[in-house]
C-alpha cells in the first residue's frame, strides 16, 4: 500500500477525515472541535467537508459529551467524541466508567456501543494541571472499556479506524508529546490494526537472542526505544513490544517474550501505585513466573500529582531512567 | 377494591398551591385544587383506559413490593402517587415513534408500549439480568440507578433521531431530588442548544428519600429552571392524568416539529415509601401525608369518572383482577426464567476479550454450565 | 479500655458521636445523613447531637458534597461528608481525584484537606447497580489520598478515628455485608489505629510456620479466615493478613510476612484487571521476588461489571474460591 | 501608551444590547451604550485607582504573554477585555474579610489583595510550584484549570464561614463557557439552600476557546440563570468598571447580612486570544472583534475619566511605567526563585507516606538535592 510520512497528528486527522467518508453514521463532537478544528487540529477540516450536522461544538460540559454518545449510539450513530484533555475526562468519569461502558452489559446486548472517545493526554509540553496526567490504570479496572494507546503515526491510523470500527466503546488516548513529535509512514488507504496485537519494535528476529524485553505503551516506547539505544552501546540486546491496546491484552506476545527472556522492565507515566504497570507485573506473574530470572522492574512517575513546567522533566521517565532501569535488570542475580 | 398505597395516613401544601381544570399549565401559588381537566380532546375510551392503566400499576407496583418482603424479589420503589403522571405520559406519547427513558418507579405504569416493559422489569426486579434486556421494537430503556445520568442519554438519542430525520421525541423522567445533579442541568442546556426533540419530565413528588424539596433547591418550582436552558418550562399536577397528558402531548408537538425541548413538572406526593428499605414515618410528617392521600390520583381520577358515569366499582375490580392475573402470570414466567451463571460474563463485549473469555472458561470449568 | 461487642456499624456511628463531640471542626454531611440518620442509620442520632449547622442533609449531587468539603476544609472545618454509596462517587470523581486529592499539593501546603470520605460499597446484599462495586484500584492511583478499608467493627472505630483526625483526604470505604455481619469488641474510650499497618488475623506466632499468606481487605478479610478454616481441616497452616488500609500500604509487614513464607494469595472483590491485587502483587514483585516460591495468586471478581442480584454470588469471591486458590498455592512446584 | 490588547481589529452586539449609566442591574436587551456608571459612592480617589488597577492589569498580562512567546513562560490567557470586571470586584470587596476565587486570567487585576498575588502567578506562569502557594493572610487562590470546580470550592468555603461566624463572603469567577459544566449549577443551587454568602460571577467574554456563547447555551443571559436555583441574577455590563463594583458591593451587602447568594453575569467581549496557544483569527468574526474595541474597557474608564478632569496622559505614562517596573521585578525574583527538584514529592501528604519518602529518597540519591 502508498504510504507517505505523517505527524500522528496528521494521522489522526486523515484518519478522521476517511472514516467520516465511509461511514455515514460517524459523528465528531467536544469542544472547539468543529470551527476551530479542535486544539490541536485533530479535526481540521471536518466540519467543512461533512457538515455541521456530522461535526458539532458542544457546550463546555464533559459529562453530557459522553452521556449523549450513549444515546447517539442507541440512535444507530457511531459516536466519535472527544475530551479536550483527558484530565477533564473526571467530568464525565460517571458517564464513561458507570453508563458508556455498560451500555450493552445493562441492556444485555439490545444495544450496540460503538462510541470511541478521544483524549489527549501525557507530558512533556509544558500544559497546566490535569492536561499531561496519564490516567489509563483508572480505566482499566472498568469493565466493557477497551484502551487504545497508540505509539506510532501508523498505529494511530490503524487503531483508530479499528475503533471507530469496534462495536465497543473505546477509550483512544493520543500522546501531546507524540502529537508533532512521532513521524512515520502512514498507509494511505485502509489500514486496520486489529486490537490486542503487540508489536516488537526493537529486538532479534528470535526472543531468545535478547537479554531484557522492555513493555511500554503511547509515547513510553519512544523513550523505550532511546533507551534500547543507549544501553546497545554498552553492549546490552534489549527487546522492545509496544503494547499497543491495553485491554485488550496481548498476554500471548506477553508471556512469549518473558518465557524466552526472563528479564523484563514496564515502563508506564503514570505515578506507580496501581498504574497498568501494576497489571503488567501482576499478568506476567500468572503467566510466565517460572521463567523470570529477576524481579520485573517498573520505571514509573512518581506517587505524586503531576508536577508544573519547572520539575516535570524530574517526573516523567526518560531514556536514562529506563536505561538504568535495563541494566539493573539485565546486571540481576 | 384498589390497594391501599402502601404506607399510609391529609394536607398537600404543595399540591394546594396549583390549579387544575382547564389551566394545566399553571403556577405554583395561584388556586385551589380541583378534579381532573376537562380535556375535549380525550374520549370516554382513552380516559377508561387511563383510569385502569393507574389502577393496574399501582397493583404491578404492589406486587412487586410484596414479592420483595417474601424473599423473592430485590430492592424496589413503588409507584403510589405517580400514576396519573404515568398514565399521562403514556397516553400522549406514541409507543411506535417515542422512546421513554425511566428512573427506576416508572416501569410498572408503561403497558401501553408493550407487555415487554413489565414482563421485563419483574425479570429486573427478581435480579434476573434479562431484565435489563427490554427487546426491540418496545421503545423504553430499563430502570437507571445512577440518578440523572439517563438525562443525557435521553438528549443524545433525540439528537440522533433529529439527525436521522427520524419521526417521534424522547421522554425522559426524572426525580425532585434527582434534578439536583449536574447531568440533569448539562443534559437540558445542551438539548436547548441542540432543538433536540426530548421532553424532560420531573416527577416532583415532594421526596428525595428523606430529603425534602425545601433541601433540594431554592427554585420555587422545577419547571422555571428551564429559564436555565432557554426552553420552556411548564408546571402541571401530577395528580391529574390529564392535564399530565395535555402537558405532554403539547410538549410532543413541539418536539416533533422542530421546536425543541420542554421541561414538565409534574407535582405530585409520594404516597408510599421511597423503596421497600425506606421506613418513612421517621421523616414523613403525618399530617402532610394525609392531606396528599387526599388527592391520591387514582381516587381523583375515579372519582370524576364515576361522576361521569365513566367507571363504577366493578370496572375497578374488573381491573385489580385482571392486573392481579396479568402479574401472576408474569411472576410465574419470571420465576420459571432459566438462568446459566455464566451469563455473567455475557455482553461485556460484542465478543469476550481474551482475557474474559479465559475467565469465563474457568467458570465454567469450576461450576459445570454452557460453555 | 474497656470493650463492647459492636457491629461494625454501631461502631461507626459511635466513632461519629464521639469525634463531633471530641472537635467542634467535625461536620458530618450527605444525602440523608440528618433526620433520617443514613441509609443505613451510621448518621443517626448525629443531627439530635450536635445540631443542623454540623449534620446537614445536601441537595443529590454529589460532586457538590466533596467540591464543598474542599471549600469548608479551606475554612477550617473538619468535613466527613458521605457518599451513599461508592458507585455515585463517579459523580464527584473530578472533585475527588482532581481537588480533594490535590488540595494541599495544588497551594503547596497552604491548605490542609482534613476532609474524610465515607462510603459503603461491596457485594452480597443483591442491591441494585453500582452500589456493590468495589472501586478501590481506581482512586489507589490518584497520589495525595489515603485509602482506608476496615475489616472489623474495632477497626472500623479505630481507623475512622485516626481518618478524622488525620490532615489529608482519606477515603474511608465501608463493606456493605459487614455492617451487622462483623461484630467484635470495640474498646469504648479514645481508639486510634495508625494507618499503614496491617493485622494478623489468623496465624501462627512466627509467619515461617506459616504455609500461604493471604492478603486481603474490607470484607475478603472475613471470607479469607472461613477459607483458612476450610483448608485447616486438611491441613494446611494459613495467615491471613488484613491491609487495613491500601494507602499507605505496609510494605514491611507484607515483605516480611513473603520472605518468610513464600506462597501468597490476594483475595479482591473488584475486578481482576488492574485491581489493588495487581499493585499488590507489583510490591511483592518488587520486595520480594527472590522469596517467592509459586506465582501469587490472584482471586478476584471477574473482569465484568457487578451482576445484578441471581448472579452476585457467582461473581465476588466466597470461601471456596479462595480455599482452592490457597490450595494451589500450596501444592504449587 | 496603554499597551493594545493582544490581537486586533468594532460592533458589540452582546454589549450593544446592554444598558449602563445608572441602571446598572440591567436586563439585555433595553438599551444602548452610555459611559460609565455615574456612581455617587466611589470618590474620585478610588476612580483614579480603579483606573490604575485597570492599567497595570492588563500590562502585567502582556508581560507575562510575552514571557511566554520568549519561551520563558508557559500557556497563559490575556485579561484584555476583562480589566473593568476585576477592577469592580477588587474595589467593592473587603481584602482583609472577602476571599476570591479566580479561574486563570484573573490573576492580574487582584492587586488589591495583596503583592503576593501577582508575584506568585509570575512564579506560576514561570512554571515553578511555588506558585501555587499564595500565603497566608492574602485571600485569593490560586489559578484553577479544571473548569467550574472552583465554584463547589467557594460555596463551601462561603458555608464554612457562614458557620464559624465570620464576616466577609466569597466571590468566585467563571467564564461564559464554564457556566456549562454541571459544578456550576450543582454548586449555586447548593448555594441557594445554604444562604450561603457568596458571590458568583460569571465572565462572559463572548467565548470559551472558539465556541460562542450561542453554542453554550439558549438562555438568554447568563444571569437568568439564577432562576433555577432561586437566588437573584444580576447583569452587569462587564466593560464599566463602576457599574460592576455597584454590581458587586450590593450582592457583597445582601451575603454579609445572610441574604445569601447572588449571581452576578458580567457581559464584555474577549479582545485577546483565549491563550498564547489560540489563534482567534480562525473563528472570531472581525467586525465583531472590531466593535467590542470600541468598548475596550479601559478606553471606556480613560475617556470617562479624562472628561471629569480626573485623568491625564501623564498619568497613564505614569501608571505604565510603574507597573512595568513592579512586573520587571516579579520575573527578576520569579527567575531568580530557587527550585529543588525533590520538591515534586512536596506537599502530596502532610507527611510522606513510606512509599513516597522511598521514592523521593531514590529520586534524590539518583539527582542530588536536598534530603
Ligand atoms: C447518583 C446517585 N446518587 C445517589 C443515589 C441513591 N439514591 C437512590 S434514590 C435516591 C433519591 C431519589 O430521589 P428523586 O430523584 O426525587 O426520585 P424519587 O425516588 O423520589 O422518585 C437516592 C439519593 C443514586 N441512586 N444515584
Ligand atoms: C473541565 C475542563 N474542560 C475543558 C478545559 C479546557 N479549556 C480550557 S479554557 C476553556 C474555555 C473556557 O471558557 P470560559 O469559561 O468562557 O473562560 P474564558 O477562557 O473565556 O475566560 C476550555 C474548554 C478545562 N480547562 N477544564
Ligand atoms: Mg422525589
Ligand atoms: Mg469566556
Amino acid at each position: 500500500m502508498t504510504t507517505q510520512p505523517m505527524t500522528m497528528l496528521e494521522a489522526i486527522n486523515h484518519t478522521l477525515h476517511a472514516e467520516m467518508a465511509h461511514d455515514d453514521r460517524v459523528m465528531v463532537f467536544g469542544e472547539d472541535v468543529a470551527a476551530n478544528g479542535g486544539v490541536f487540529r485533530a479535526t481540521e477540516g471536518l466540519l467543512d467537508a461533512f457538515g455541521a450536522d456530522r461535526v458539532v461544538d458542544t457546550p463546555l460540559a464533559e459529562g453530557v459529551i459522553a452521556g449523549t454518545a450513549v444515546g447517539l449510539a442507541a440512535a444507530g450513530m457511531v459516536p466519535v467524541p472527544e475530551i479536550q484533555f483527558l484530565g477533564f475526562s473526571y467530568q464525565a468519569f460517571h458517564q464513561i466508567a458507570g453508563q458508556v461502558a455498560r451500555l450493552r452489559y445493562r441492556t444485555r446486548g439490545r444495544f450496540d456501543a460503538p462510541i470511541t472517545i478521544r483524549a489527549p493526554f501525557g507530558g512533556g509540553v509544558r500544559t497546566p494541571e490535569l492536561h499531561s496526567e496519564s490516567l489509563e490504570a483508572q480505566y482499566a479496572n472498568i469493565p466493557g472499556l477497551k484502551i487504545v494507546m497508540p505509539a506510532s503515526a501508523a498505529d494511530a491510523k490503524g487503531l483508530l479506524t479499528t475503533a471507530i470500527r469496534d462495536p465497543d466503546p473505546v477509550l483512544f488516548l493520543e500522546p501531546l508529546r507524540g502529537y508533532r513529535m512521532l513521524r512515520d509512514e502512514v498507509p494511505l488507504g485502509e489500514h486496520l490494526v486489529p486490537f490486542g496485537e503487540a508489536r516488537t519494535v526493537v529486538g532479534a528476529d528470535d526472543p531468545a537472542d535478547d537479554e531484557v524485553v522492555v513493555f511500554a505503551w503511547s509515547f513510553m516506547v519512544e523513550m523505550s526505544r532511546r533507551a534500547a539505544d543507549l544501553v546497545a552501546d554498552e553492549g546490552i540486546r534489549v527487546r522492545v513490544v509496544d503494547l499497543r491496546t491495553l485491554v485488550p491484552l496481548d498476554v500471548d506476545t506477553i508471556r512469549t517474550c518473558v518465557e524466552a527472556i526472563g528479564r523484563v522492565v514496564v515502563v508506564q507515566e503514570a505515578p506507580e501505585t496501581n498504574g497498568f504497570a501494576s497489571e503488567l507485573i501482576a499478568t506476567i506473574n500468572d503467566e510466565a513466573f517460572y521463567s523470570l530470572e529477576a524481579p520485573v522492574a517498573r520505571v514509573s512517575g512518581y506517587d505524586a500529582p503531576y508536577p508544573v513546567g519547572q520539575l516535570e522533566d524530574s517526573y516523567v521517565p526518560d531514556a536514562e531512567r529506563i536505561a538504568e532501569a535495563i541494566r539493573r535488570t539485565a546486571r540481576a542475580a | 377494591m384498589i390497594p391501599e398505597p402502601t404506607t399510609a395516613r391529609r394536607r398537600h401544601p404543595r399540591l394546594r398551591r396549583t390549579t387544575t381544570g382547564r389551566v394545566w399549565r399553571h403556577r405554583v401559588g395561584s388556586g385551589n385544587m380541583a378534579g381532573v381537566t376537562d380535556a375535549a380532546r380525550l374520549d370516554d375510551d382513552t380516559l377508561r383506559a387511563m383510569m385502569a392503566e393507574m389502577i393496574s400499576s399501582r397493583v404491578f407496583s404492589q406486587r412487586v413490593f410484596n414479592l420483595q418482603r417474601q424473599g423473592r424479589a430485590g430492592t424496589n420503589a413503588p409507584v403510589d402517587g405517580s400514576e396519573a403522571i404515568l398514565a399521562g405520559v403514556s397516553f400522549a406519547l406514541d409507543p411506535a415513534e417515542d422512546w421513554v427513558l425511566p428512573q427506576y418507579r416508572e416501569l410498572v405504569g408503561l403497558e401501553r408500549f408493550g407487555t415487554d416493559v413489565l414482563d421485563r422489569y419483574v425479570l429486573y426486579s427478581l435480579g434476573h439480568p434479562a431484565g435489563g434486556h427490554i427487546p426491540a421494537p418496545t421503545r423504553v430503556w430499563p430502570p437507571q440507578i445512577s440518578l440523572a445520568t439517563q438525562v443525557p442519554h435521553a438528549v443524545g438519542l433525540a439528537w440522533g433521531m433529529k439527525r436521522a430525520g427520524e419521526p417521534g421525541c424522547v421522554l425522559v423522567f426524572l426525580g425532585d431530588g434527582s434534578t439536583s445533579e449536574g447531568d440533569f442541568y448539562e443534559a437540558c442546556n445542551f438539548a436547548g442548544v441542540l432543538d433536540a426533540p426530548v421532553i424532560v419530565v420531573v416527577v416532583n413528588n415532594g421526596w428525595a428519600i428523606s430529603t425534602p424539596v425545601s433541601s433540594q433547591t431554592r427554585a420555587k418550582t422545577f419547571s422555571e429552571k428551564s429559564h436555565a436552558f432557554g426552553i420552556p418550562g411548564v408546571h402541571v399536577d401530577g395528580t391529574d392524568a390529564v392535564a399530565v397528558y395535555e402537558a405532554i402531548a403539547d410538549a410532543r408537538t413541539r418536539a416533533v416539529n422542530g421546536a425543541g425541548p420542554t421541561l414538565v413538572e409534574c407535582v405530585t406526593y409520594r404516597l408510599g415509601p421511597h423503596t421497600t428499605a425506606d421506613d418513612p414515618t421517621r421523616y414523613v410528617p403525618a399530617d402532610e401525608l394525609a392531606a396528599a392521600r387526599e388527592r391520591d390520583p387514582i381516587e381523583v381520577m375515579r372519582s370524576e369518572l364515576e361522576g361521569r358515569g365513566l367507571w363504577s366499582e366493578a370496572d375497578t375490580e374488573a381491573t385489580v383482577a385482571a392486573a392481579d392475573a396479568r402479574m401472576e402470570a408474569a411472576v410465574v414466567a419470571g420465576e420459571a426464567t432459566p438462568l446459566d451463571q455464566a451469563e455473567l460474563f455475557d455482553h461485556v463485549y460484542a465478543e469476550h476479550t481474551p482475557r474474559l473469555a479465559a475467565q469465563r472458561a474457568r467458570f465454567v470449568a469450576e461450576h459445570g454450565g454452557a460453555s
